[in-house]
């Protein structure tokens, strides 16, 4: 009834007294299971059971060389020419191949194209924008805020630099001001408190055909990278 | 009864409450023998005795109680992804309390060279069935019925549907990363976000191997790890649970600080201005124009930088840590001090911040490189 | 064990107890003597995580807080009560808010949800208490220092898999809490976009690492927090993490007992 | 050797050749996970998309080469560079100053940083206590008075550090444009050279992002590994592009979701100009102003492609997204160039290029013709004409009035045996007849059928003559002259609607063509009926039929009888002389049993039919007939008023699927639109090879449609779809667009446009006004346009801004004379109802933006200053040369009569009469009224001299002269009518044609 049960046990044995050699604590733990499993089979010793432990020390020494073999090849002296460039040769495609694979998962995250809306859009006439005040009708809708000053018009990401969030406008005090970390910003997108390392990015601005203002979302600049005097970073008006 | 609340609001201001606690953390769980004489003579480890918890917990519930009835206060804590946080207030006060009651005890027992409370005859041994099973089922039960009527008495929140261009005020993560989220205001997302999350699981991870007090394992004990115990409980109840409680209770609009009863006004102004180190230099002390040239801009933080991880290790090696680099040796030596300094990075930052308004020791925003 | 006196008698549920039927299942029978209550332990597949014989005070809550079994026992109601959602959950910006809103109103005992969200809360709690218990008590020390780091992992991957479950409700605080969170990726050194050193990933006028290609994309499937990232968060909330997490707790629990069992005072 | 042996213990495999055998295996491994990339990298788009950048590149080189050859040649381009070079130098010299002037600004901007962060500490400062001071004031707290202190003083600081930090910006700003001065003028030629050079400029820009040969090292590179496998998430050249359109939808059965077209990943150029020429897939779409452009009405972000195209959007590949060829010769093409078959996984493939206009109908529906969309009109058109929709019901031709003549009056029109003939074959009395042939088809043509069907024409006429009413015809009262009913016939209009065309016109029909089949062909009208019968239809077609869209052209008798005698002339040899089978009792017991087998047992039908008459039985078997082929559907037959139609509804046939199409035996591809097409051709071809009882065959009958009418019909079939539009795609259901529709279905109805013309569409009547000019003036008058136009039914442009809406209801119900010299007549339609005036009145109010139905007539006094200034300058404007004032006759003759004046003020509207006299060739073109004179050229004083001062009060002002000319015309009264004096002048003295050219006195 017992018997694989027992053959299991048996055979964790060599690989528990191997270990514990590291670690008397141990050994005596598992000597305790032993015990513990001679007490609890004592009912139903069988025949075979003297046996199984005999044999299995017998080849205990065989068995650990073979077991090294088993999970380090390169232990294995013979014919250490050949075999060595036949196994590195294999384990190099093998470790490439498995590369290859996580590569393949990897890979697969990425879609080809993506179901976002539409990062270019018409924002009305610049005459519809008051000089010297922050637009913050198209902020749900497209995510800009659009700012006319004296000479220019320019369209403000309502992404906080920091982490994302987007900042509120507070006409009082003249700043946006962003609720997850208190980051500040200058109405020209200039950050002057809170944690945002950087101002936030101003997209690309041009006059369409038909007059409108155009905005286009993919292109972005940063002042940092003095790319505000970038032509196409602001209209001028 | 307002001045108690206006006290304990002023309390709660991150400078003081973080000096106050950084202040007496060490006498409390004390790093060295000298902290620990202190710790003696204070009589500070009066904590861990029945009585001490009995008053732990009384004060702690007087507080809540107290709380409660306060507007303020109860809206915050009965928010119903908070109420995790109150539950962990009490069960990371417990056992903190339970497992130092019980090292304290063991210190006591090694001293006069008894066996500790775990100790029992090897030989003495008791069945897994029922004894253990038996336990632990009625834990799960136990536990399943917490479950169930927390689950009943309050339910999961949902609020109104996603909206991407409408930040609530607050945005809060959930709460068990509040702790990072705090950090975030004082360093750089790549630092705050990336870099010491890894560090931190990293840091966990490498505790086995840089702990090699041999004593101490399987029984609670505090004098025989003294170090470990308390760098561990810093950054645990400091670094950790305490962020995580600020971050929840004392962070309202525009993440500004409001005592625990204050209301959440979203006007409320804080000075916030900072600025750079770099800034520091060369506008107000140097008076001279920013350079253009990014390395030379920012050479001093980067050197301050490199000094810091750089000259403090071997510095403490010679000096203050004298013993312990003796005893780690060189590579753990080095790994451990690394972890020790970013760990401290934290408050030093945090210090930087409050005291002199710095914002980036190393600011290279064009490469999003801020430190 | 002292109760072997009971079984004078061959009760109804002892001649069940000893049938073929019962046998051929739970081998040993109804416990009844010390053999017995071993062989319990040993011949299920459940119990057997735990050794047949314990040091005394391993069995003490003083000693265990029983934080470790309860993280376990808590992960399983989760996992059933995550299944049941399952049944009525679509993770689609359409309907997942308003499926919420039904599994409350609508679902009968849709408390499930409630659990769910309330356990998955309290695991956090019970897995840094676990934790912490360990630590006072030394048991991460040798033989135990390898179990210790898989139970780092173990706690990560719980942090984790809350965080993923945090976003499917669907709300307010469900993406707030996630476009912070996710945000922090877009600062990985050299993999997010606005990570140090990302700039210098790029050849000629071509960037390498830009927003639709950063890390952040791959954990969203987005450059926000949309529909793909509600997708992608499902399925690793709901198999891709459970997979790999259930592979590290069968590593933690095994080692535990190779470990030679709860730690021991010498 | 023995090493090995003793390495072999307990081992079964030798592990040099597991080694050797894992390798072999992980190497293929590897190979075969390296295939998979390359498999999953290799798509057909992409070598398009390359294709297409070799394409541009030449282009772009092609034009960059012109530009710069353009450039070179320009003197101002050299002269400009000139000019940069010596400023450069200039500069040069300067450059001590510069430096410096720039270390100033330098030290200055450092100043202002310093001055700044002063300013934002003390401002963050300052608004931290104001909030607290707030709050302090607002909450009564005790600190209010310290915190105001605080609060002062720290504004006062404020406000210092705000002038500081002003004045360094001053400083700044003045020391910023000393710098930029000595820029300048290298900063303005540099302008200007980039202005010259903006072309060249944006064509090398674009060739460097496309064109390797023009491209920095470093983007060579990351050209060459951008796109390669793996990589190529990062930042690829050629990628998938799609439209993704929310509110169209793709039909999945279960739900509908959002439309995705990626077909221009492949077709690249369709939004470009540039690539009109070239060939598919690159070729730019044909009617860019139409389609696709954000400029047109159909932007591609808004309609995709597969909307109107058909298709599988998703797709991306040839044969994944369900091309269709329109021809044989392109399908076998396809075949051997893409390895094309067709996918039937996907219900809507896209549609064969001749089709494509049927989606026009799917948004476009409720309009009557759809701008450009030629075919599917004629499509529409002829469906209407032929009375499809007579057997099959479609939602669009819901309430149309029957397409053939009722049949409750036959008898008195015709013979039996005339009668007998024409249904046996319609085509053989007239050949463009819209009446179809249901005998000697395909499934019916054998003798037995035959046999058959000649008993079942018996019955069914004789039916129709059996239940055939009484009709008071009246007997013609005078002799007619049938040439005179000749010149009538083409003069009063009646070839707006009818023809007189005796063979075959060989003309591809269109629009056009079919107005003037509106009535019937009028051949062969003297061996259909008698003249007495034509002579009462016309003088008043409702008395036959009530129902009938035939006019009433008031018609004297002496006209109604000259036409009806021409009429009657005109016959048609040999068909009342053909020979008619006799009834045949045994056949037609047959028939009848079958009928009878329906509804009763096999012993009860014969019982039933032993009971029968011969007569009854001719009886009942022509009811059944006509039930069982459906006449009634076009014809008004007495007992069928409330019969449904007999055929397969066709309103939403474009989305049938096409498993439920019955290709029978016949092999021909199988798609809705072959099916359609062989249907048309041949409607009983499905039959072929089947075995059917008479009475199980298929039914409908032959139109004989030409193919180019097949394709037109079938083009609108397809178009009759169940897609569901979402509002905002389709035109919007204003009240505008709603009258427009229902004006233009009810002028499309009666064909009004078969004589006037609006908006350029109609006239059809026109050519024939030309024969009758020529016959009455001389070749020379019949090339004259404006004289053409002048005797054509008037253009109805502008009409709702034009006319009183009252005036044109009665004008509508009562037509008077307004135009003297026409001899074409406005007829009178008595079945039009006031409900339906009004919808027309409407139509021409809302088209011209009109939208008030009452409004204050314009008002004036004679003895205001401004009549009295129109009084004259009508004078001088001659305008009674050609208008009636009243009953004062023109000056002129009668060829260039115009309107009576008097009608003006109850006729037209005021404004429109300004706009009209400012410059009527404006508002139609070629009209033969001139632009008033207005004395506004000449001195003032030779004004009030000649023309008295109320002109000159006017002068210079031309439109207060022409307002004052208005107000005279208001002023003019008088007899309305002229009718009578128009009639008895043109009988004594003709239209006064001059064939030589007379030079205009004015």
């Amino acid at each position: 009834m017992d018997d694989q049960k027992h053959l299991e046990h048996e055979q964790n044995k060599p690989e528990d007294a191997e270990r514990s050699t590291e670690n008397p604590e141990e050994m005596k733990q598992s000597e305790e299971n032993s015990t513990e499993m001679k007490i609890a089979e004592k009912k139903e010793i069988e025949p075979k059971k003297p046996e199984v432990p005999k044999k299995k020390l017998e080849k205990g020494p065989t068995k650990k060389r073979a077991s090294i073999g088993k999970g380090s090849i390169l232990v294995e002296p013979i014919k250490r020419r050949s075999f060595f460039s036949w196994l590195t040769l294999a384990w190099v495609a093998f470790t490439a191949a498995t590369g290859t694979f996580f590569g393949m998962m990897l890979r697969f995250m990425f879609p080809n194209v993506l179901f976002e809306p539409k990062q270019t859009f018409k924002a009305g006439y610049p005459d519809d924008y008051t000089i010297g005040e922050v637009t913050t009708s198209l902020k749900e809708k497209y995510g800009v805020w659009i700012i006319r000053d004296t000479e220019h018009i320019y369209a403000l990401s309502v992404v906080c630099t920091h982490l994302g969030c987007t900042p509120n406008w507070l006409q009082n005090e003249r700043k946006f001001k962003c609720p997850c970390h208190g980051s500040g910003f200058r109405k020209s997108g200039i950050n002057f408190e809170g944690p945002a390392p950087r101002p936030l990015e101003r997209y690309k601005i041009v006059l369409a055909d038909d007059g409108q203002i155009l905005i286009d979302k993919t292109k972005k600049f940063a002042y940092e990278k003095g790319q505000w005097s970038d032509s196409e970073s602001y209209l001028v008006v | 009864m307002d001045l108690i609340k206006s006290v304990i609001n002023t309390l709660a201001s991150p400078t003081i409450l973080f000096t106050l606690i950084i202040v007496t953390f060490f006498f409390i769980f004390p790093l060295n023998d000298w902290f620990y004489r202190w710790n003696k003579r204070l009589k500070l480890d009066s904590f861990w005795t029945n009585r001490g918890g009995i008053k732990m917990f009384i004060i702690l519930l007087v507080f809540f109680a107290f709380g409660l009835f306060d507007e303020n206060f109860r809206l915050i804590v009965l928010k119903p992804d908070n109420v995790p946080i109150v539950g962990l207030i009490f069960l990371v006060a417990f056992f903190t309390w339970l497992s130092m009651k019980q090292a304290v005890d063991n210190d006591v027992h090694i001293e006069n060279n008894e066996n500790v409370n775990e100790y029992s005859d090897p030989d003495d041994k008791v069945l897994t069935w029922p004894d253990l099973v038996y336990i632990e089922l009625i834990a799960l039960v136990l536990c399943t019925v917490l479950l169930i009527v927390w689950s009943i008495g309050l339910q999961a929140p949902l609020e109104e549907p996603a909206n991407p261009t409408l930040s609530p005020n607050p945005a809060k993560a959930p709460w068990y990363f509040l702790g990072l989220q705090e950090m975030l205001v004082y360093f750089d997302p790549w630092i705050a976000g990336v870099l010491f999350p890894s560090l931190m699981i990293v840091g966990l991870m490498a505790i086995p191997y840089l702990d090699t007090n041999k004593k101490g394992v399987g029984y609670y004990s505090f004098k025989q790890r003294m170090m470990a115990v308390s760098l561990y409980m810093f950054g645990w109840l400091v670094l950790w649970v305490l962020l995580i409680i600020i971050g929840t209770f004392l962070r309202g609009p525009n993440w500004n600080f409001f005592g625990p009863f204050e209301y959440w006004d979203l006007h409320k102004l804080q000075p916030l201005t900072n600025i750079n180190l770099s800034e520091y230099v060369y506008i107000i002390w140097f008076s001279t124009g920013m350079p253009d040239n990014i390395l030379l801009r920012e050479i001093w933080g980067i050197l301050l930088i490199l000094g810091y991880f750089l000259i403090l290790p071997p510095l403490f090696a010679k000096t203050w840590l004298k013993n312990l680099y003796n005893r780690l040796g060189n590579f753990r030596y080095s790994v451990f001090i690394i972890l020790i300094l970013f760990a401290l990075s934290m408050p030093i930052k945090m210090y930087l911040r409050w005291m002199v308004n710095l914002k980036y020791i190393v600011a290279i925003p064009e490469y999003f490189f801020n430190i | 064990m002292s109760k072997s006196e009971k079984k004078k008698k061959e009760s109804i549920l002892l001649r069940l107890g000893n049938s073929q039927v019962w046998k051929s299942i739970i081998r040993s029978g109804v416990p009844r003597d010390r053999r017995g209550r071993m062989l319990s332990v040993l011949n299920s597949v459940f119990l057997h995580l735990h050794p047949v014989r314990m040091p005394k005070h391993a069995v003490k809550l003083k000693y265990t807080w029983c934080m470790g079994g309860l993280s376990f026992y808590i992960f399983l109601v989760l996992t059933i009560t995550g299944i049941l959602l399952m049944f009525y959950y679509r993770p689609t910006i359409e309907y997942a808010y308003t499926d919420m809103i039904d599994l409350r109103e609508q679902v009968p005992l849709g408390i499930m949800r409630e659990i769910h969200r309330w356990g998955a809360h309290l695991m956090v709690i019970t897995v840094w208490l676990h934790m912490f218990r360990v630590f006072m008590t030394g048991s991460y020390k040798s033989p135990r220092e390898f179990n210790w780091v898989v139970g780092v992992m173990l706690l990560t991957l719980t942090l984790l898999l809350s965080f993923t479950g945090y976003l499917l409700p669907w709300d307010q605080l469900a993406i707030w809490a996630i476009t912070v969170g996710t945000n922090m990726a877009r600062a990985t050194p050299f993999l997010g976009h606005e990570g140090p050193g990302a700039a210098l990933l790029s050849i000629g006028d071509i960037n390498l690492v830009h927003a639709g290609s950063d890390v952040r994309f791959a954990l969203l499937g987005g450059r926000f927090v949309g529909e793909a990232a509600l997708l992608r968060f499902y399925v690793l909330h709901c198999i891709g993490l459970p997979f790999i997490i259930v592979i590290f707790m069968a590593v933690h629990f095994w080692r535990i007992r190779k470990d030679g069992g709860i730690s021991t005072p010498l | 050797m023995a090493e090995k042996i003793e390495s072999n213990q307990e081992r079964l495999y030798d592990i040099s050749k597991l080694n050797i055998l894992f390798a072999v295996s992980s190497i293929i491994f590897l190979i075969v996970l390296i295939w998979t990339f390359s498999a999953d990298h290799s798509r057909s788009w992409k070598d398009l998309q390359l294709q297409f950048r070799q394409l541009q590149i030449e282009k772009t080189n092609v034009r960059l080469a012109e530009e710069k050859t353009t450039l070179s040649e320009l003197g101002e381009y050299k002269e400009i560079a000139d000019r940069l070079e010596k400023a450069h130098e200039e500069f040069q010299k300067k450059s001590d100053e510069v430096v410096i002037a720039e270390d100033t600004l330098f030290s200055l901007k450092a100043r202002l940083s310093k001055v700044e962060q002063t300013y934002n500490f003390a401002k963050a400062d300052f608004d931290a206590v104001k909030y607290e001071y707030e709050v302090a004031q607002a909450h009564d707290l005790d600190n209010v008075e310290s915190l105001k202190k605080k609060f002062e003083s720290l504004q006062n600081q404020l406000y210092d550090d705000l002038l500081i930090q002003q004045q360094a910006e001053k400083e700044i700003e003045n020391q910023t444009a000393k710098v930029q001065e000595f820029r300048s003028e290298i900063k303005r030629l540099e302008n200007e050279k980039n202005e010259l050079t903006q072309q060249t400029d944006i064509l090398g820009s674009k060739l460097e992002k496309i064109d390797p040969a023009h491209m920095t090292f470093s983007n060579k590179i990351a050209n060459a590994i951008r796109d390669l496998p793996f990589l190529d998430f990062l930042s690829p050249y050629y990628k998938v592009d799609q439209v993704v359109i929310k509110d169209l939808t793709d039909n999945v059965n279960f739900t509908r979701v959002p439309k995705v077209d990626r077909c221009m990943t492949c077709h690249k150029g369709i939004l470009k100009a540039e690539f009109e020429n070239d060939e598919q897939p690159f070729k730019a779409h044909p009617n860019l102003d139409l389609f696709l452009s954000s400029k047109s009405p159909h932007p591609v972000e808004e309609f995709g492609c597969t909307s109107c195209h058909g298709g599988r959007g998703r797709g991306t590949d040839f044969v994944s997204t369900v091309h269709m060829p329109s021809s044989p010769e392109q399908e076998k093409e396809w075949e051997e160039k893409y390895h094309w078959h067709q996918l039937h996984h996907w219900d809507s493939p896209m549609l064969p290029m001749q089709y494509v206009e049927a989606s026009c109908f799917k948004c476009h529906s409720n309009e009557t013709s759809v701008k450009y969309a030629d075919k599917l009109n004629l499509g529409l058109n002829l469906i209407e004409r032929s009375g499809c929709f007579g057997c099959h019901k479609i939602d669009k031709y819901k309430d149309r009035p029957k397409a053939g003549p009722s049949l409750e009056k036959v008898a008195s029109k015709m013979t039996k045996e005339w009668a007998y003939n024409w249904i046996s074959d319609p085509k053989s009395f007239r050949h463009n007849t819209w009446m179809p042939r249901f005998f000697n088809q395909s499934n019916n043509n054998d003798e037995d059928s035959q046999n058959r069907t000649n008993q079942e024409i018996h019955a069914i006429v004789h039916y129709l003559f059996k239940n055939s009413s009484e009709y008071g015809m009246d007997s013609v009262p005078i002799k007619g002259d049938a040439k005179n009913g000749e010149l009538l016939v083409s003069s009063l209009g009646c070839l707006g609607c009818h023809q007189i065309a005796p063979d075959p016109l060989n003309q591809k029909t269109s629009i056009e063509t079919l107005r003037k089949e509106q009535g019937p062909n009028l051949v062969g009208t003297g061996s259909k009926t008698s003249l007495n019968w034509v002579y009462s239809w016309l003088k008043d077609p409702q008395k036959y039929s009530s129902s009938t869209r035939m006019p009433n052209l008031r018609l004297t008798n002496q006209e109604a009888a000259d036409i009806a005698s021409y009429l009657s002339s005109l016959t048609k040899k040999g068909f009342s002389e053909k020979s008619i089978p006799s009834v045949d009792e045994e056949v037609l017991d047959e028939i009848t049993l079958d009928f009878l087998k329906k509804m009763n047992s096999d012993e009860d039908s014969r019982i039933k039919r032993a009971e029968m008459t011969f007569e009854e039985k001719l009886d009942y078997n022509g009811e059944k007939l006509i039930r069982m082929y459906g006449c009634f559907g076009c014809h008004d037959i007495p007992g069928f008023e409330n019969n449904k139609p007999i055929g397969t509804e066709l309103t939403f046939e474009g989305s049938k699927l096409v498993e439920k199409l019955d290709f029978g035996f016949i092999e021909i591809s199988h798609s809705r639109e072959a099916w359609f097409t062989q249907k048309l051709k041949e409607p009983r071809i499905f039959d072929r090879g089947k075995v059917k009882l008479p009475d199980e065959k298929l039914l409908m009958p032959n139109f004989d449609f030409t193919d180019d009418e097949i394709t037109a019909i079938v083009t609108a079939l397809i178009g009759f779809v169940k897609d569901e539009i979402p509002e905002s795609k389709i035109p919007e259901r204003n009240e505008r667009n709603l009258a427009i529709e229902a004006g233009e279905e009810l002028i499309r109805i009666y064909n009004c446009l078969g004589c006037h013309t609006i908006d350029g569409e109609g006239g059809a009547i026109r050519p024939t006004i030309v024969a009758w000019l020529e016959g009455i003036a001389g070749a020379s008058s019949a090339e004259d346009a404006s004289l053409i136009q002048s005797f054509a039914p008037p253009i109805l442009d502008t009409e709702g801004r034009k006319v009183q809406p009252e005036w044109l209801f009665n004008f509508l119900n009562r037509p008077t004379m307004i135009r003297p010299n026409l001899q074409v007549r406005m007829p009178t339609y008595e079945v039009i109802s006031d409900k339906d005036w009004n919808k027309i009145i409407k139509y021409f109010q809302l088209k011209d933006g009109q939208t008030l139905a009452y409004e204050n007539p314009h008002q004036i006094s004679k003895s205001s200053s401004s009549y009295m200034a129109g009084d004259v300058i009508q004078d001088l404007g001659a305008c009674n040369n050609c208008h009636f004032y009243g009953s004062t006759k023109p000056k002129q003759a009668a060829l260039t009569w115009a309107p009576n004046l008097s009608l003006t003020k109850e006729r037209l509207r005021s404004e429109w009469v300004l706009d009209w006299l400012r410059d009527p060739q404006a508002i139609i073109p070629g009209t033969k009224m001139p632009t008033p004179y207005v004395p506004i050229d000449e001195q003032i004083e030779d004004v009030e001299s000649a023309w008295g001062k109320d002109v000159a009060k006017l002068h210079p002002d031309s439109e207060a002269m022409l307002k004052a000319l208005r107000d005279y015309l208001w002023g003019i009264e008088g007899q309305q009518d002229v009718s009578a004096i128009v009639k008895r002048h043109l009988e004594t003295e003709g239209y006064g044609f001059i064939v030589e050219d007379e030079e205009d006195e004015w």
